[in-house]
């Protein structure tokens, strides 16, 4: 906060705690409650989802899941396009390895895919989803790029197939999605019955789009997280 | 001033406008950014949350009411959002810093009106 | 109820804590544990779901992916002017008493080196920019602005060179030595007239050829080769210092010296 | 159903043209016709005004996300998919790789896609789709002037979907639903409600960072000015229409007319001043947007029916005359390589002709002659302002655009090469040709009855009188040299700008309640 100009600072003071203030004792909080919850348990139950966030995120509002998707996807792409073509090919020499870091690296990864892969495959019954799912394996990756180098993983994860892969899945979450969207009648499970609540088969076709969208983000976010690894810049 | 979710998350979206125009270094600013989005995404969930509340899983014993399911799948998809979001400007923050040595907002602003309107 | 109150007055402490840094990385890492604090905060709200997203993307991912950003992505770039027996070009490869301090001090570090010859004056100006981390290169301890200097590895001595015997030419330019140290093994190998000063590295390398026709003189004061770190990368800072005792209390440390200066 | 397909399909030649890159000009081509065709199937169905709503998976009105068809909508699209064509045949033989196209696609869907929806929440994920997809477009060159332009975009445009969201959680919170009918219902049942001012100032704020209204949208000139002529097109003629048809389904929902008749004056005024001051022909371009966007503001906050649909028909003929000037004027750049207007004077011989023709009609339509896309379009608007002032201050507009495009007629000589790539010919003769015949297209979308009254001679003369007057403005002004703030554009001011704007919409809401 040095060198802060008062031209900047009063005017940013003022308008500012304007903002707030305006905010907080215009918005009535808390004020009459509007509780909506009800006709939310009865769209969950239709979809055969005992969460029901999930029902609404994967059935009801699936629109805007799809776009968040897309938007997530042209984050993956923007990363690869402006941080591949720099110029640098010299390969990045892995961190020498520790052997603490390279025991916890081997007891500790396949712990977060197996979470990863709960969290996805639960989510339509537990707290979770295939975001969650996706980003906690993708994020364990670089635990073993920082244990292993960033190449022997990627050695593993071949790029150019991943990416192919990527599109792949988005694509077919595109086109499973679109005509229930269109078409559909609730609950939207054109593709799969709803099941009996509670066990994994169920809640209709919730279990596939997480499925489908938690192997995207695992791609996309390790896609991203080699990217970094390897841009070999400064800030 | 009560403490509640939604009071805080108005003070947090004040503190994150000060920082976006008091700091001056890019990286500062992007974390800055980053608290507006979680302060609203605060807010969001914490209008209808209410102590005596269950969280929206069907089925769950005891006898309190589900909280509304409604704001947490909106801020599913808005988490995601923002993170988008903050990937690409960071990889736009750092190819500025590496052309031109420094993450100072107003220099790099200086630097490109020369280039671009010499 | 209490726990929640708790976590949501911990919410603009770390905010502030966060925005306040002025170093890059204890900002993130504030940021990082409020995106803990927040997660939690979710949880206590009745939103598992949003807890878990916002701790695996908010808390892992951000974090990560900050982190990964602002580190000076795996490498130490050195600065140097060649100094032989302090750090020198052989074919491709290079030696050196520093080279193998600074080796040492990157695998501590766990980071790569990069290397970069720049003439004399300008190594300080690189670093002070911040263009490059170390300068290294037979850099005599001078108390200059702007950058950390290590404790002195070397003592060096100065000697002067004059000759040959007596016959001082007004015409020879006194040059300081790192810049133009080819020109002066040429002019000894030539045993032309020389006026000199050249510290403990240089000297050694001189003494190899037959110096009979000069005077040499040790000058008063001793002064110390050190390295120059710059002013951002304190923990390289401390790395070189942690490293040099050790080598030091290893006796390591003359071992080398005495193997680049037998 | 057609409404979400619509955008879907369009997502997935996105996707599939990244995935089959050589294929990518292929898949545009079938794109386009696919959508040619779902257009006119729309404009068969809602012929005679009829309207459609359809909420996406069938779930009841409330719960699931409503679109609603109908003929603003379907204009908007038609305009997005027109804009698309015309960039496609401009950018045609460049040999693009598949990112462009990639992101040509899923910012035309995301358009299509935000045409249509009646959902707050879904308006703000669509936003973020466009955001993202338009910043990259800014900076795909990667010079560092772009990519500095975007970030602060970015930076500006992340803060007021902010905004938007906090908007929306107000909202949310007194009304229990996010279906901007339903709110209008519950809105109009209550009037009084204090948060009302609260929440409308804090979406429209929001809604604004996107639709370039002057305070908000600071990060504007140089990113439209920067990016290339395409992208410049595509940012200016449609990417900045979608806030405003935003700001229309909103003013059908809250009470925004002071407001928005407000902001519209600052923004009409504010923006044809720095237009005029401007010697860079790109900046003058994106400058002359934001004044604009003002006459939009003021056709949607007079409340009449007549200015209303002519806010509209002004948007769309904007859209395509704007587009058509940033392509002509980026071919005239490169060829002189500079977009300084002195240096492109001094070097008109080697603008293409097709390009100065190009230019020519985009002024006519620009400065409302008639017959020309903006006569038709402005007559319809100011016959529906009853305030004289508000009149007044357009007529001003107008004349200020009159003086800010003087500048560029000592470039329209007859010389310069004749050769010009036949693609983009093709490109100019679209926008160019739409521009002049855009009298007969209005007639479809304006009633009878409204349309037959703004046909007064008066028109005509307001029209002819700005732009003499302007002219002559400009001859005694040449030599005035206008100092102007320039701190204003950077991000740090940028945000208390933002703010400020916000306490003024706020403000007004609150003295009119």
């Amino acid at each position: 906060m040095r060198h802060v100009p008062l031209r900047l600072l009063l005017p940013a003071l003022l308008l500012v705690g304007a903002f707030c203030a305006a905010v907080w004792v215009t918005f009535d909080y808390p004020g009459p409650d509007r509780h909506a919850a009800d006709d939310w348990v009865d769209a969950a139950r239709l979809t055969g989802a005992v969460n029901v966030v999930s029902a609404i995120y994967l059935n009801v509002r699936l629109l805007d899941t799809l776009l968040e998707v897309l938007v997530f996807s042209v984050a993956v792409l923007g990363v690869r396009f402006y941080l591949r073509e720099r110029g640098h090919v010299e390969t990045v020499d892995s961190i020498p390895e520790s052997h603490v870091l390279r025991l916890s690296s081997d007891l500790l990864l396949p712990v977060i895919l197996l979470l990863g892969i709960q969290l996805t495959a639960y989510g339509h019954l537990a707290p979770g989803g295939g975001f969650s799912g996706g980003v906690a394996a993708g994020t364990g990756l670089l635990l073993a790029a920082i244990a292993l180098g960033a190449d022997a993983v990627a050695r593993r994860f071949h790029e150019g197939a991943l990416a192919h892969l990527e599109w792949a899945v988005l694509l077919c979450a595109l086109f499973l999605a679109a005509f229930p969207v269109a078409f559909g009648r609730p609950p939207l499970s054109d593709l799969l019955p709803p099941g009996t609540p509670g066990g994994l088969a169920s809640g209709g076709s919730i279990l596939l789009y997480n499925v489908l969208i938690g192997v995207k983000v695992f791609i996309g976010t390790w896609i991203m997280l080699h990217h970094f690894i390897l841009h070999r810049g400064e800030v | 001033m009560p403490i509640n979710g939604v009071t805080i998350s108005i003070l947090l979206f004040g503190i994150a406008l000060l920082g976006l125009v008091l700091r001056r270094d890019l990286v500062i600013k992007l974390l800055a950014l980053g608290l507006v989005n979680a302060s609203t995404i605060l807010c969001l969930v914490s209008l209808r949350a209410r102590p005596d509340g269950a969280a929206p899983i069907l089925g769950a014993p005891g006898e309190s009411v589900m909280v509304d399911p409604l704001p947490h799948a909106m801020v599913l998809s808005a988490i995601v959002i923002n993170f988008a979001i903050l990937a690409l400007s960071l990889v736009f923050v750092m190819l500025l810093v590496e052309r031109y040595h420094t993450g100072d907002s107003q220099q790099i602003e200086r630097e490109t009106s020369k280039e671009e309107e010499p | 109820m209490i726990s929640r109150t708790v976590l949501l007055i911990l919410l603009p402490v770390l905010a502030i804590a966060a925005l306040t840094q002025r170093r890059r990385l204890s900002a993130i890492i504030a940021m990082g544990l409020f995106s803990f604090a927040l997660a939690g905060t979710y949880f206590l709200l009745h939103a598992p779901d949003v807890a878990i997203t916002e701790s695996a993307v908010g808390a892992a991912l951000v974090t990560s992916i900050y982190v990964l950003a602002i580190r000076k992505t795996g490498r130490i770039t050195v600065v140097a002017s060649e100094a032989p027996g302090l750090l020198q070009r052989d074919a491709d490869r290079i030696s050196g008493l520093e080279w193998e301090i600074l080796e040492r001090v990157a695998r501590a570090a766990g980071l790569d080196l990069t290397l970069t010859f720049l003439p004399g004056d300008e190594r300080l100006d690189a670093v002070r920019r911040g263009d490059a981390d170390i300068a290294a290169g037979g850099l005599l301890a001078e108390s200059a602005d702007g950058v950390l200097e290590t404790p002195s590895h070397l003592p060096t001595a100065r000697y002067e060179l004059r000759g040959p015997a007596g016959q001082r030419h007004a015409a020879a330019p006194d040059r300081s030595p790192p810049a133009y140290f080819s020109e002066v093994v040429d002019a000894v190998r030539a045993c032309a007239a020389l006026s000199m000063t050249l510290d403990l590295a240089r000297f050694h390398t001189l003494s190899r050829y037959d110096l009979g026709a000069y005077e040499v003189r040790s000058m008063e004061g001793r002064g110390g080769y050190t390295f120059a770190v710059s002013p951002d990368r304190d923990d390289l800072y401390r790395h070189v210092v942690e490293e040099l005792s050790k080598m030091r209390e290893s006796g390591e440390l003359d071992r080398s010296v005495r193997r680049h200066f037998p | 159903m057609i409404l979400a397909l619509f955008p879907l399909l369009r997502f997935g030649f996105g996707v599939l043209s990244i995935a089959w890159g050589r294929g990518r000009r292929a898949l545009l081509v079938m794109s386009h016709l696919v959508d040619g065709a779902l257009i006119g199937l729309l404009a068969a169905t809602f012929r005679g005004g009829r309207e459609l709503t359809f909420v996406a998976g069938g779930w009841e009105r409330g719960l699931g996300i409503a679109l609603v068809g109908d003929r603003i909508g379907l204009t908007f699209a038609a305009l997005a998919w027109g804009l698309g064509v015309a960039v496609s045949l401009y950018t045609w033989n460049r040999n693009l790789r598949s990112y462009f196209y990639m992101l040509l696609h899923l910012l035309v869907g995301a358009c299509y896609a935000l045409v249509f929806t009646k959902d707050l929440f879904n308006a703000y994920v669509i936003f973020e789709l466009l955001t993202l997809t338009s910043f990259l477009l800014v900076a795909y060159e990667r010079r560092p002037g772009q990519i500095w332009a975007s970030l602060r975009y970015l930076f500006l445009a992340s803060l007021g979907m902010g905004i938007f969201l906090l908007g929306v959680a107000v909202t949310y919170y007194h009304v229990g639903s996010l279906d901007l009918d339903l709110i209008a219902a519950h809105v109009a049942a209550g009037p009084e409600a204090g948060w009302i001012a609260l929440a409308s100032a804090l979406l429209v704020s929001g809604v604004a960072v996107k639709a370039g209204v002057f305070s908000f949208a600071l990060w504007l000139p140089s990113a439209h000015s920067l990016a290339m002529p395409a992208v410049s097109a595509l940012l200016s003629g449609l990417v900045i229409k979608m806030g405003v048809v935003e700001l229309f389904r909103l003013s059908d929902a809250f009470p925004l007319d002071l407001p928005l008749v407000v902001l519209g004056v600052l923004t009409c005024s504010l923006g044809i001043l720095y237009a005029v001051a401007s010697s860079n022909v790109k900046r003058l371009l994106a400058f002359h947007t934001i004044s604009q966007i003002g006459y939009l503001l003021i056709g949607f906050g007079s409340g009449t029916l007549a200015a209303r649909l002519g806010a509209l028909d002004y948007a769309v003929a904007h859209g395509l005359f704007k587009a058509l000037l940033f392509l002509a004027v980026g071919d005239a750049a490169r060829a002189v390589g500079t977009t300084d207007i002195r240096d492109l004077t001094a070097r008109r011989a080697d603008i293409p002709i097709a390009s100065k023709i190009a230019l020519l009609i985009g002024v006519l339509g620009i400065v409302g002659m008639p017959p020309f896309a903006g006569f038709a379009a402005k007559a319809v608007l100011e016959a529906g302002l009853h305030s004289t002032v508000v009149h007044a201050l357009v007529g001003l507009t107008s004349v200020g655009t009159v003086i800010s495009f003087s500048k560029l007629i000592p470039l329209l000589t007859l010389d310069g090469p004749r050769s010009l790539d036949r693609l983009r010919l093709a490109a100019y003769a679209w926008l160019g040709g739409s521009v002049l015949f855009f009298l007969p297209l209005s007639r479809t979308m304006i009633p009878q009855s409204i349309w037959s009254c703004c046909w007064s001679g008066w028109a005509f003369f307001e029209a002819l009188g700005a732009i003499l007057l302007g002219l002559l403005l400009y001859r005694v002004l040449r030599h005035v040299r206008l100092r102007l703030p320039q701190r204003i554009f950077r991000i740090e001011e940028g945000v208390l700008v933002i703010l400020g704007g916000f306490l003024l919409v706020f403000l007004l809401l609150r003295l009119r309640g």
